[in-house]
């Protein structure tokens, strides 16, 4: 198993800590992975990107330009990043914020009610870990467990207890896939 | 004592909503947007009809965005206005 | 108020504030509620009204404002981290007659660039520095700077500026108007309207003391803001500009030139 | 404590500093490195070191020079416009003979530059950078697992020869998470003693110690010059260290180093589906340069590409190395832009031709 | 008005550069080069000019920035430690693409050093020196009447290309006196006109001029860099510059520089008394080297010695031109020490061998 | 007096001043008269008088004082130009126990040395500088420092220098003075046997505080002579000192300790 | 009043010439010599029998060439004599 | 022609002014001339040394170690460079600051007792022109009017004056040289 991944959106959308959330969890399942953020030129709020690659064995290049699947939080993104993925492979698009959804026909694509579904959690950062969650459940790559485990490393102590919500949030995610 | 009555127009899509217009405005007229703008901002919207024109808000906004407007009264101006600009 | 009652409003009077040509037609990148874009806009003002673009030359130093030239529209160099008054001497020396100014933050100023900062101003060069002092290194996400106050939590002050192991905040305005090449030293802000307008006095004095060939360099410092790297809102980080900041470091004049001078 | 953990290059270099026994850390801010020094700001202090953040990179580098003199093991980090910098310091530090380590994470250049990640700082690391005669050893990671060892590696050279040790890094693996896994370190057997030579005040009256770069007859400058060159050729034959990759039965070789290196890796991969065999040779300490492991290779393969984010900075010393029997091209980007491995294997394309071997 | 004179290497480099209608100097005192700092603050200001004694070599270089990017013809002098400061500025003014005259009067290193005249900069001259990929023009003056007449040609070469050019120069050449005649040089019409980029004020609103060094996204600074390595491609085609020496003839080849190059000479011409048929290549702009000269001298000769002041830094440079063809030895002193003719004499008679040319 | 009856003298009597073991049996290369010679004496003396030689580091700067440590039996480390407080820094963090001084030029502390002085004192760095302010930069041949008083002739202010084209001189003490993390700062001379004593007494002092770990910089300025550089005979220099110098580098404590705890 | 008894032995070789001594000396006991010495300075010589040991001379001289012994009286000296020294 | 000399002496005997003379000299004659002053460690006081070079055709290397004539006015400039002097070159040096004469034998000696003499002007700063005339003497290079001609060039203006003392001095010099 290779996954190679990029997850982009707004500086404000968890971007960064949900690749590393994943990052971390292959780790965990004792995978090879890298996690490698965008320079921007932007100083704060602009866009963001992460790479994430997890894979079985030893990883040559972090420098990727084709991906597996693209993750895709906002319209800017979008633009740049529908053509980033491989034919075969998987667009997940949060849908609130991406009014264009992609015309590639050589790709899956996944919409995702992400931004609704986390108002009704009464916490619109969960949004990350839905569209996480629907990742998972295109690209079943890591155990939900896994990815919780990360979540202990990845939130400061004072978060913990937010842990229980973004379970709830990864689940509502992987549920969502398909449904559209 | 009759009000002045002012106005202001501000470009919403460059507002970065940071609310120190909102703050600034002696006036209550301003207010922040519940919806984000394409940059993903709340933005600044002159809700209330009270505003007199004092520039306040325009002089605080670090995106320089609101050009105010004011009844035909002379006011210290901060800056003059280019000529030919119409009444 | 509909579209065509707002027209018909605005039809009635008078524009009294706009944006001023000087400024480019283009959003710029700083976050917000950032002090940084009201400084920008007030010097442009002052160069407008004051009418010497056609002389004025700015140098942008290595900060949070090194893309100023994207913002100021007037011929801009960008200075090596801390030598913006060293470039702007040597504009200075070989073109007395061009309107020059420096516009360069804390740890630009006053860490780097404290060398090039004194000497400029012992020479008397005369040019005018604006002097963005917002406690901390903005641009590379939030170190502590010279000026950062005693407990202020940075990344790399986590337990807040301790003056035993990190030094004290320093006031160099203070320091440099010892200098007798000092001609005219204020300190301002930008936080609120009236701040803004005395601010915007401040800077234009200045200009008009170097269009004038006045003796010496002029600095205007503006204590600001930097909500992000202070992790505050725009306007929690302009209240802890009057509750904390303006207590250590006073605003006001702290050199005027010997006398008005007519 | 030696499990594996994820982090960014920038800290597992960080990390393992600690681990190594470091015991001053100066540094100034500056992108891609920040993550180092304020690591550094966290940890260092806790953990038994002094961490100042110095007003600049000459001032760091210059209470590097007065800590190492005094027999510390202490360290700097910055990226490109603060490394040039310190060249007047680095060069002071070398011709005394200073232990320490330096790191450069290098960003796009020349000038201001971008922030994105670059080795076009390779000449300035093996070659001049600042003036007069004098080397640092050079070592080029290329996985935040090698930001880590390295900077074991690094001390224990800069004690064992004297000199001040470079890991030439860049923002990229300075900035990326990998999994890192520290080793086993004894501080205490790594760590050597001074005291022969360092200032630490004339214990028990013992002679004055002097650290010092001037030499005013030039007669003893040159001594000194001789026995830098000395110390330097026993590098050349002790501390040469690359990597081979699939050179066995290559009819073409590329050479890389440090984040290159892995990009060209994967692009030997792709090369070999193609069926074309191509191999990688990377240069792991840039100086001393494995100048001999590339003439031999030379010697089997039809041509050499070396691969670099520069204008073509270390292919200089590959051609050194080749002495014209075979050609050598270049592959490049630069300022920030980085090689995709599909570029590369269309470069191998061009320059490629299978050779008998005798 | 243009009479012989005798002077100081170091002044004739400054009256030459007044002469050539110099508008500022920055600098700050070191040995050997004083003599020049102290000339400009005599004549500058009487002469027009604006002379500043900066606080440093880092201000003398970025007030060099500052006004070269305003347009006006400047330049600032130091010695090795001085230029080792000065990197940073100079790897901004090479990206900004900004004219200016530097001069290093280069002494003994590294470090401190010594006063004495070295050729220990050769490296951070022509390769690294600052940070990133850029290119400065070096020319190597080996007379005191070279010193001059190159400060000229590096005013019109830094016009005509957009960058700075530095002639790399050593403390004998500085201080010791020749005569020198300095040529007829018309300010007005060699001084180039800047106002097409120059920060001057937006005269007659016109569009704004900017100097700068930074470009945040990578392909923009990629594209920078391109332009950059244009000109260098450009400068490398037209600008090479070398002298040839009793070459015609030659079995035995000489390559050195500047004042190296004027006891190689001497060599050569004993060498010749000795029946030894030995020519001498001197290289008179360090970039753009003269490699295609000596490949083909390479052709001609059965060997080559290069003698440098260091520990051999300009032989990597011909071992490049050379390329495997002949054997490339190489002669030094460092530190200050310079190579006796008589010195250099037994070096060829090592080597030497006759060479039938075809 | 004959021989004999010299020895007979001596035999009688107690030797009250003898060089200190603590210079090198090693005559220096100091023009005549100059104060270098006068003030590495004091502090060798200081530092025997103080019993701390086994753990007291020096640093040389750039300077005519660069080869200090050929005088000075103590560990020394010859730090880059300016760049002595720099190095002090390095190793007093590393090592708090370590006696560090450094002793500094005008041109080395005042001119590129700027920001080094003025960061480390803002820290407080706990170490003592000796300032020899000498008005020129003696070791290059007699340039102007940034410390050279108006109207002084130098080989880089020919006609003397200019306050309008080469800035004023800088008093840095006082302006080091407004920092708090500057513990005591003295401007002492060695002009005269009065003098001397004083300035050893300073030295002195500001040694006794960092062996009590008192928190801070200190700093001695000794303004000396440069009779090479300035043209004159030592004599002349000396009274050329107290003649002009002394009215604008006056003699005396500018900062004394808050107070002086026990 | 009795006179203080002083004396002063000075290292003539190393001496620069530099007179600082002979200026200092409250008692006018020094002179320069006429000659030069090895490095080619006049240098200091003790010529008259005035001297109190007061030790001025020793304390200006940049060489620190200069020792100065008094008569038996106790005196504030500047630096402790090392023990052990002969009366 | 092509004579390369030293001379060599402390710092205050008037050294590099008098090579500084003879090379500008040798300029109004229209020779080829290099003045190299040495680069000692001392401060102020100690030796100072310069090369002069005066030839008719352009001169290759100013690095010399061999010298046709060595011109030596102090003890230490003697022990170091009375070996310099090429067999049959000329040591031309000051009688009362050399104690120990040179004991070369395959050189000519020259001891001139030029600080006496100047003594004699009643200016001990002639010293320098006494030699320099004992110099020419023995070595006829440079013509008189040349030299007094350098002067100009050499001496400030308001020593201008003194050029009659100096001609004085230098011929003076050209008559001690065989007395001895
Ligand atoms: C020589 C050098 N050192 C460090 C940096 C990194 N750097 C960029 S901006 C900056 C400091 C910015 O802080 P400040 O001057 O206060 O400006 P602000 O961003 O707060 O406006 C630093 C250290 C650099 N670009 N060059
Ligand atoms: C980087 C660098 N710049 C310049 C010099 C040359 N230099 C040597 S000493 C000196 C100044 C000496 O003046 P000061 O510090 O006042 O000491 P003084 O000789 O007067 O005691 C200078 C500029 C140098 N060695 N290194
Ligand atoms: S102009 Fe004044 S009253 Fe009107 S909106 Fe702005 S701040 Fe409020
Ligand atoms: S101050 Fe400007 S940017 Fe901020 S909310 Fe108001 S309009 Fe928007
Ligand atoms: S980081 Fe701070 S200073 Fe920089 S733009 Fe953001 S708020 Fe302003
Ligand atoms: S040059 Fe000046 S400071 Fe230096 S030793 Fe001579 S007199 Fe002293
Ligand atoms: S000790 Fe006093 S009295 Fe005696 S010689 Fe010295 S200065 Fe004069
Ligand atoms: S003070 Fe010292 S050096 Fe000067 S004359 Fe007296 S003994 Fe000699
Ligand atoms: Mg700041
Ligand atoms: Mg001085």
């Amino acid at each position: 198993m290779n996954e190679e991944i990029i997850i982009a959106g707004f500086g404000g959308q968890g971007v960064l800590s949900m690749g590393m959330t994943l990052a971390y969890a292959g780790m965990v399942e004792d995978k090879e992975v890298i996690w490698m953020p965008s320079y921007g030129p932007e100083m704060r709020g602009g866009t963001a990107n992460c790479i994430v690659v997890v894979s079985d064995d030893k990883v040559s290049s972090p420098i990727i330009n084709k991906f597996d699947t693209t993750i895709i939080l906002n319209q800017p993104s979008m633009d740049k990043f529908e053509s980033a993925v491989k034919p075969g492979g998987n667009i997940v698009y949060e849908a609130n914020n991406v009014m264009n959804p992609p015309t590639r026909d050589d790709a899956k694509v996944f919409k995702i009610p992400a931004a609704e579904e986390a108002k009704k959690l009464n916490n619109p950062r969960t949004m990350n870990m839905i569209i996480l969650g629907a990742f998972l459940a295109v690209k079943p790559i890591i155990e939900i467990s896994s990815i919780l485990e990360a979540l202990k490393k990845v939130l400061p102590k004072r978060h913990h207890h937010l842990i229980p919500l973004n379970e709830k949030a990864l689940r509502l995610g992987m549920e969502l896939v398909g449904k559209d | 004592m009759a009000k002045i009555r002012g106005h202001v127009i501000i470009k919403t899509e460059e507002c970065k909503g940071c609310d120190l217009c909102v703050i600034e405005c002696p006036q209550d007229s301003l207010e922040m947007s519940k919806s984000l703008n394409q940059k993903g901002y709340t933005f600044s919207i002159l809700s209330y009809d009270t505003c007199t024109g004092c520039t306040n808000c325009a002089l605080v906004c670090p995106e320089a965005i609101i050009t105010v407007y004011r009844e035909g009264k002379k006011v210290k101006a901060t800056r003059p206005i280019s000529k030919g600009q119409s009444v | 108020m509909s579209e065509k009652i707002k027209d018909n409003v605005i039809e009635s009077m008078k524009e009294v504030w706009e944006r001023t040509k000087l400024l480019h037609d283009a959003p710029n990148h700083y976050c917000p509620g950032c002090g940084h874009g009201v400084v920008h806009r007030l010097i442009m003002e002052a160069v407008e009204e004051l009418g010497v673009m056609d002389r004025t030359i700015a140098i942008a130093p290595v900060g949070c404002s090194v893309l100023a030239y994207n913002y100021l529209n007037v011929d801009t160099q960008q200075a090596a981290h801390g030598r913006a008054t060293a470039c702007a001497t040597g504009i200075k020396r070989v073109f007395p007659d061009k309107i020059v100014f420096t516009y360069q933050g804390d740890g630009d100023l006053a860490a780097i660039g404290t060398g090039e900062t004194i000497h400029a101003v012992n020479r008397g060069d005369k040019f005018l520095i604006v002097f963005i002092n917002n406690g901390i290194y903005g641009m590379t996400g939030g170190q502590m700077a010279p000026t950062t106050l005693e407990g202020a939590k940075t990344s790399t002050s986590p337990d807040g500026r301790d003056v035993d192991l990190m030094g004290h905040a320093i006031r160099i305005a203070e320091m440099l108007a010892l200098l007798p090449g000092a001609y005219y030293i204020t300190r301002q802000a930008v936080n609120s309207a009236k701040a803004v307008r005395k601010a915007k006095k401040a800077i234009k004095k200045a200009l008009q003391y170097q269009i004038d060939g006045k003796g010496g360099t002029c600095l205007v410092e503006v204590v600001s803001n930097c909500p992000s790297g202070w992790k505050m809102t725009p306007e929690e980080s302009n209240k802890y500009l009057d509750d904390e900041v303006f207590d250590f470091y006073q605003l006001g004049d702290i050199k005027v030139p010997p006398k008005e001078e007519k | 404590m030696n499990k594996k953990q994820l982090m960014k290059g920038n800290e597992a270099l960080a990390e393992a500093a600690i681990r190594a026994g470091l015991q001053g850390y100066f540094g100034y801010p500056i992108t891609p490195q920040s993550e180092l020094l304020e690591y550094m700001s966290r940890e260092l202090h806790k953990r038994g070191g002094a961490f100042v953040q110095a007003e600049s990179e000459i001032a760091s580098i210059n209470m590097v020079y007065g800590a190492a003199g005094a027999g510390a093991r202490v360290m700097t980090s910055t990226s490109s416009p603060g490394y040039s910098l310190m060249q007047e310091g680095i060069s002071y530090i070398a011709c005394a003979e200073l232990p320490c380590l330096l790191v450069n994470v290098v960003r796009g250049g020349p000038g201001l530059g971008t922030i994105q990640p670059s080795q076009g700082d390779y000449f300035q690391a093996v070659k001049g950078g600042g003036h007069g005669d004098y080397k640092l050893i050079v070592l080029a990671p290329n996985s935040v697992q090698e930001m880590a060892d390295f900077t074991y590696i690094g001390f224990d050279l800069a004690d064992q020869y004297r000199m001040p040790v470079l890991i030439l890094t860049d923002g990229a693996l300075g900035q990326m998470m990998e999994s890192v896994v520290f080793p086993e370190y004894d501080i205490e057997k790594n760590r050597t003693n001074h005291s022969s030579w360092a200032t630490t005040g004339r214990v028990n009256g013992r002679e004055q110690h002097v650290i010092t770069s001037l030499h005013l007859q030039s007669e003893d400058m040159e001594k000194q010059n001789q026995i830098l060159q000395k110390k330097y050729r026993k590098i050349e034959e002790n501390e040469v260290r690359f990597e081979t990759i699939q050179t066995e039965d290559a009819d073409f070789l590329l050479v890389a180093y440090g984040l290159s290196a892995r990009i060209a890796h994967k692009a030997v991969n792709l090369a070999r589906e193609e069926g074309l065999k191509v191999g990688l040779l990377r240069p792991i300490s840039l100086y001393p340069f494995p100048y001999q492991a590339i003439e031999d290779l030379s010697a089997k393969v039809s041509g050499i590409l070396t691969v670099e984010m520069s204008a073509g900075q270390m292919v200089e010393d590959v051609r050194l190395a080749v002495n014209g029997k075979v050609p050598v091209g270049f592959y490049g980007r630069m300022g920030g832009m980085i090689p995709q491995p599909d570029e590369i294997l269309e470069e191998i394309k061009k320059l490629y031709s299978p050779k008998r071997r005798q």
